[in-house]
């Protein structure tokens, strides 16, 4: 009974924020934090047992299994840390009963979708989680927003309308909407007679997971919604889509070869690949931290989605650890840059910079998370960049796809740099002096998201256990897993415990000497003592390089720049408009109008009568 | 093919100059402060002298002037033209002429700090070479270079004898320093 | 007959008077750079002499006509790096710093905000007539006279202008007295810093340098 | 990894001097030849030695903050945890430090950590011309890495190993060295070398004419001395990798026994490691500098083309 309890309390939550605004406004956050945190609770200590009603006569079955169980923790854990972390950064803002009741009932979605067991559930919670997800995208209700926050409804309708088709094919054909009996009757086959059902499903889970031509909402809604939701929606919601393929895919996977999964690696995994090519060369021109962190999410989502499309040991393996830790670390870095939108107005890296001697807590938390998005050893990024690798070299033997991803994880050190540089290095802006550190209640789950990355750098299995646990409950091979040592099918294997403690040794014993080594005549100087030439920089002027930071980089890429994913659908929508207007000639809403086709409709049947009849 | 002479018809027929050629290729006109811009507007625009070579001040200040000289080229034939003007010492004013050509800008802010002559309505900023110079402007010849020297500077021991090179050339040539010289000796 | 007298009068002083001149003309760095000569020096100090002598950054700050020398003398007609002599980009790299000629004011405020950025220990080597005694600009407004008045100099290169191979016996010079142990007057300056700001705000006019003496 | 602790830890000691040795001499080395090459006498062999030992010497440093004073540690880190995860010599008790816990994606991404904490560094000084070094240097990352990724991924797959070791062990084996078995990943990988060692053409990063020596220009005293050594360090650690994964490494433990098989393992490896490194020096000798887009360009185009062959070749070779 887990289930309800963790549903009731984020619903009751949802209802008592709500009202709690009108009453108290100071009080609305904390109760929603205890929400969260009492739903994870909930989660943790009780069972979660099996859930199954009848409702006009379709049967919904929510049930706790390892797989669902593993995704319900990267939402549950991350809304909790989020929800604590708003406490603050919402605070002052208007609406807050409406942002924390939208806020905990997508939660409650997401959970709903993480735990349900058929089709219909599964769509219902989907439709909750997206629905209140847009009345977050539009919640800075100024100028624009709305037109990104329609793109991004649009373009979830478009993967509804998709699922519902084939909710209803699926039920026409197979008479029930249990996973498992949908996959015991192969509905999810492409061999099976009606392929177009797992299609239509994939299309729908590919919008949430912008998949690459249907991203573009992604990086338009991720900056305008206020960052503690963000780093939900980009940490954990996008994540469903995953859970969605995973389970879509899974009758795929079990039936280890053919034509099916062939279909799937080769288009799904170069779908990721191409995801996360062209998110990451669009992160690199962005000149905005949010924005960056938008594109950079989806080029994360094509990594994941790529991992999912091989099916095999290593890649399902990499698939989930890349899904908590992307939760993890791109969570923390919305946080960070929802500490600093907060503290210093702007995320503009032309307008703010160096911003570390004035928020080095939060600095660290950026560092740890950009580290661990990079894919540098010893955090614990390395280790999902090491098994994706890994599984397209050894497993998949998809050598060139392996090159496009390695492209776009090589170009994203390009961005993560950029991300730190804009913000917080460079010299100081004058007007900067007065900002200060965030309140502890937005740092402490800033820092806890952080460490997932420092520990999980040194104990990997810490999530590989769970995470092969999941893959066991639906069926998928996960095989065993060390607590730190990572092997693929060749039997090469990374010690990447050796690897921590040898980095982190070497590193203290350096940092020491340079520390001790004349201690005493080292002096510390502030950012505008720079030899530049010998001219003394007057203390309103500021000489960090933030304006066309990568022009090298963007004109050796060149002509791949100027085309735009928007203007493609733009045109489309554009042909669908004059199609409409076409129609709307003809039905004009001129009652005169409709007479005149009457009368014209008689006279042609009365001239036209000996034919006709 | 432009001629010396047609130049210096045209001047005398438009403006009531008396321009006379210098040597060879070059055409010398004075003329008053006033006419100084109608004079190279028509230079320019009606004979092709596009090029401005120099603007050039002169501190006659036996006579109590600057004299202005504006040196025009047209690259046709190789003409040049010396627009010459004198403008009195107190309170020197001259015509701000930075729309002609854009490198009379630098000229004019060369001479605005090192002579001192304004040029109402030019914006440029006023520190152009010198920096936090409080002294009058130095290349006018009443500034005191070897009192500001010895005021500002201090001189390495065993550099006596360049003190005072004009007594020492007269001590050695045995003839006698010139009135001006005298007068208006740095010593 | 009496005016050639006034001539022999005019000239020279002796090198004794000069000398004595010198000593109260800029006194302080002369005896204060000798921080540990070779007989007080400890081994370990030595071997870092040895090191300091044979690997000297160089950043010649070319003023004046005396810059064209710099390149003659580092590349391969007198190959300046055999010792140990390369160029340095920043001061912050840097231990030679070059002055190549006369400083008008508005230089030599770049000049002391060059030095004063160097890392000790840390040389000037002044080459050329115009910083020994302002050379042809002795009576110019706007060119300092003489260049130890405002940072302390290691080795001065007399000549208008010296050959390369002065150059290389310049810094055969400085070597020496590193050797020695007797340049490097970035701690005296620290310590005189004083008098060498009266007699650099004297010339500098704007002065905008930060108070504390920052490097 | 066999052995009690005190060997491992001699041998660690051990191979990090032997790589401090050895790359500041292929330093003085490279500063000779340009100098012979022009027509000079050039600095002493040695010269390194007394430029690091000055630069440690200096009385009074200056940072700007925790980052620029951590930087040169990333780049020391960096450096020596590659070395302990590459086999310097093959087989034997001497230097296998952590060979076998590291395999060749793994010392791909150790590489770039010691350049991207080095640009952390340099960003805090708040020098524009640091700046500008490290948006040109992660650009010629993005250029160099790519074809490097190809050759690796061609050997990879064509020895069904990800393993720096077991490809020893078959160069080993088979005296076939991989540059014979697979070229054309031998040729990228050369190109991308070209691209690691940043001489001209590709030293845009740290122009001194027009950066102000980029990414370094705010570093002096003990922190440039640091940062030389880890140059060093890593200088060698790029040689020994390519030589190990191409010219067969060094070392035969069946045929020379002991001291003596060690001694000449280790001439062995400075010969090839010299004349590998000779490659980009005497390139760089002769040519002019590219720009960041040229270089990126160069490297997407021909070394791309090399690697893409090296895969395709392996594919068919199996």
């Amino acid at each position: 009974m887990g289930i309800i309890y963790v549903l009731g309390i984020l619903i009751i939550g949802a209802l008592a924020a709500f009202f709690v605004d009108d009453l108290n406004r100071k009080w609305t956050g904390p109760v929603a934090m205890l929400a969260g945190f009492g739903a994870a609770a909930a989660f943790a200590f009780l069972p979660g047992g099996i859930v199954r009603w009848r409702i006009l006569g379709f049967s919904m079955h929510w049930e706790t299994d390892a797989l669902a169980g593993f995704f319900a923790w990267i939402v549950l854990g991350l809304s909790a840390l989020a929800l604590m972390y708003s406490v603050k950064y919402m605070e002052g803002k208007a609406r807050q009963g409406y942002f924390y009741a939208s806020f905990l009932t997508s939660v409650a979605g997401m959970f709903g979708v993480a735990v349900s067991k058929d089709l219909l559930s599964f769509f219902i919670f989907w439709e909750i989680m997206t629905w209140t997800s847009f009345l977050l995208a539009i919640y800075n209700a100024y100028y624009g927003v709305e037109t990104k926050g329609i793109k991004y409804i649009i373009f979830s309708a478009i993967g509804a309308y998709a699922m519902l088709t084939a909710i209803v094919l699926a039920l026409g054909q197979y008479h029930s909407l249990e996973f498992s009996d949908l996959m015991a009757a192969g509905a999810f086959r492409f061999s099976s007679g009606n392929w177009y059902i797992p299609v239509l499903l994939l299309l729908g889970f590919a919008v949430k997971a912008a998949v690459l031509p249907l991203h573009v909402w992604a990086p338009a809604v991720y900056p305008k919604t206020p960052m503690s939701f963000t780093a939900v929606f980009s940490g954990a919601m996008s994540k469903m889509g995953i859970l969605g393929m995973l389970l879509i895919l899974t009758g795929i996977f079990r039936s280890a070869t053919g034509w099916e999964l062939t279909l799937v690696r080769w288009v799904l995994g170069w779908l990721g690949g191409l995801t996360a090519a062209w998110a990451t060369l669009q992160a690199i021109r962005q000149n905005d931290a949010k924005d960056l962190l938008a594109w950079s999410s989806v080029a994360q989502l094509g990594y994941i989605v790529t991992a999912v499309s091989t099916g095999t040991r290593l890649g399902l393996m990499a698939a989930l650890y890349l899904a908590l830790l992307h939760a993890a670390f791109k969570g923390s870095l919305f946080m960070v840059a929802g500490a600093v939108e907060k503290q210093a107005g702007t995320t503009d890296f032309r307008r703010i910079s160096g911003l570390i001697k004035r928020m080095p807590w939060t600095f660290l938390t950026a560092l740890i998370a950009i580290i661990s998005l990079a894919g540098i050893p010893p955090l614990g990024g390395f280790v999902g960049k090491w098994l994706l690798y890994e599984s397209l070299i050894s497993e998949t033997h998809a050598y060139f796809l392996v090159i496009l991803i390695f492209f776009a994880s090589t170009s994203a050190f390009l961005y993560s740099y950029r991300f730190l540089f804009g913000l917080f290095l460079g010299q100081e802006e004058e007007e900067a002096k007065q900002i200060t550190e965030v309140s502890w209640w937005m740092l402490i789950p800033m820092l806890a998201l952080s460490a997932v990355s420092v520990v999980t750098g040194m104990y990997p299995g810490l999530i590989f256990r769970p995470a092969a646990r999941a893959l066991e409950s639906i069926g998928l091979p996960a095989g065993q897993w060390d607590m730190s040592i990572l092997s693929n099918v060749w039997g090469n294997q990374t010690d990447v415990f050796t690897v921590g403690s040898t980095v982190g040794i070497l590193f203290v014993l350096w940092a020491l000497f340079i520390t001790f080594k004349g201690k005493k005549n080292t002096r510390w100087l502030t950012t505008k003592e720079i030899s530049t030439s010998g001219e003394i920089p007057a203390p309103e002027d500021n000489f960090t390089f933030q304006r066309g930071f990568f022009q090298p980089f963007e004109r050796a890429v060149g002509r791949l720049y100027r085309s735009s994913m928007d203007q493609l659908w733009e045109d489309i929508g554009a042909a669908l408009e004059a199609f409409f207007g076409f129609i709307r000639k003809i039905y004009t809403g001129n009652a005169q109008t409709y007479a005149m086709y009457v009368i014209i409709f008689v006279v042609l049947l009365i001239l036209f009568r000996n034919y006709i009849f | 093919m432009m001629t010396t002479q047609d130049i210096i018809r045209a001047l005398n027929e438009t403006f009531e100059l008396k321009a006379e050629v210098l040597r060879g290729n070059q055409i010398r006109v004075s003329m008053h402060k006033k006419q100084v811009a109608p004079v190279l507007l028509y230079l320019k625009n009606q004979w092709g002298f596009i090029h401005l070579d120099h603007v050039s001040c002169v501190d006659w200040i036996e006579e109590n002037v600057f004299e202005l000289v504006y040196i025009v080229y047209r690259p046709q034939d190789q003409l040049t033209v010396l627009v010459k003007t004198k403008i009195h010492r107190e309170h020197p004013e001259m015509e701000n002429m930075e729309g002609f050509w854009p490198h009379m800008r630098t000229y004019q802010r060369e001479i605005r700090e090192m002579f001192g002559i304004e040029f109402p309505g030019f914006e440029a900023p006023r520190e152009f070479i010198l920096e936090g110079w409080e002294e009058i402007p130095p290349m006018r010849r009443d500034f005191d270079t070897r009192g500001y020297v010895k005021r500002t500077y201090t001189t390495r021991p065993g550099r006596e004898d360049a003190w005072s090179v004009r007594e020492y050339i007269t001590r050695r040539t045995g003839e006698k320093l010139p009135d001006f010289a005298r007068k208006y000796s740095r010593d | 007959m009496s005016e050639t007298k006034d001539i022999r009068i005019i000239t020279r002083p002796t090198k004794e008077q000069i000398r004595q001149a010198q000593i109260d003309f800029a006194p302080r760095c002369t005896a204060a750079g000798r921080v540990n000569d070779k007989e007080t020096q400890k081994m370990v100090q030595y071997i870092l002499n040895f090191a300091r002598k044979h690997s000297l950054f160089l950043l010649a700050y070319g003023t004046g006509c005396g810059a064209i020398e710099i390149p003659a003398t580092l590349t391969s007609r007198y190959d300046a790096e055999r010792l140990g002599i390369r160029g340095a980009a920043t001061p912050r790299q840097a231990d030679v710093l070059m002055i190549t000629g006369y400083l008008s004011t508005k230089t030599l405020k770049r000049v002391i905000r060059v030095y004063e950025q160097m890392q000790d220990p840390k040389y000037v080597v002044a080459f050329g007539s115009c910083t020994i005694n302002g050379g042809m600009y002795f009576d110019s407004y706007n060119t300092i006279k003489a260049l130890d008045r405002y940072i302390p100099v290691d080795v001065y290169i007399a000549g208008c202008m010296p050959r390369p191979e002065a150059v290389l016996k310049g810094f055969a010079k400085l070597q020496e007295l590193i050797q020695n142990g007797n340049a490097g007057n970035g701690e005296c300056y620290r310590k005189n810093l004083d008098w060498y700001r009266a007699n650099q705000q004297k010339v500098i006019k704007n002065w905008d340098f930060p108070d504390e003496y920052n490097w | 990894m066999t052995g009690n602790w005190l060997i491992e830890l001699t041998g660690i000691v051990l191979t990090a001097l032997l790589a401090f040795t050895v790359g500041m001499f292929y330093g003085g080395l490279r500063r000779k030849v340009i100098a012979r090459a022009q027509n000079r006498v050039g600095p002493p062999v040695y010269q390194n030695f007394l430029d690091l030992l000055k630069l440690q010497g200096k009385t009074t440093n200056v940072t700007h903050g925790l980052m620029t004073h951590l930087a040169p540690v990333w780049v020391l880190v960096a450096a020596i945890t590659a070395l302990l995860f590459i086999p310097v010599l093959h087989g034997g008790l001497w230097f296998p430090n952590f060979t076998f816990k590291g395999d060749l994606i793994f010392l791909l991404y150790l590489m770039v950590m010691g350049s991207l904490g080095m640009a952390l560094g340099v960003g805090e000084t708040g020098n524009p011309n640091g700046a500008i070094g490290v948006s040109r240097g992660l650009s010629l990352i993005t250029g160099y890495e790519i074809p490097f990724v190809l050759s690796l991924v061609a050997i990879m797959i064509q020895f069904h190993t990800t393993s720096l070791t077991d490809l020893m062990h078959y160069q080993q084996a088979t005296g076939h060295w991989i540059a014979r078995e697979n070229p054309f990943a031998f040729l990228a990988a050369l190109f991308s070398v070209l691209g690691m060692f940043h001489y001209s053409p590709f030293d845009i990063i740290g122009a001194p004419a027009e950066l102000a020596s980029g990414p370094m220009s705010e570093f002096g005293g003990k922190y440039l001395g640091s940062l030389m050594t880890g140059g060093s360090i890593f200088a060698f650690v790029k040689l020994v990798l390519i030589t190990d994964l191409f010219l067969g490494g060094a070392g035969h433990p069946d045929a020379y026994t002991g001291a003596a098989g060690v001694l000449l393992g280790l001439v062995e490896l400075v010969i090839k490691t010299f004349l590998l490194y000779m490659i980009p020096v005497s390139i760089g000798i002769v040519m002019p500098r590219f720009r960041t887009e040229q270089a990126v360009r160069f490297f997407w185009r021909w070394p791309l083309l090399f690697g893409a062959l090296g895969i395709i070749w392996a594919v068919f070779w199996k």
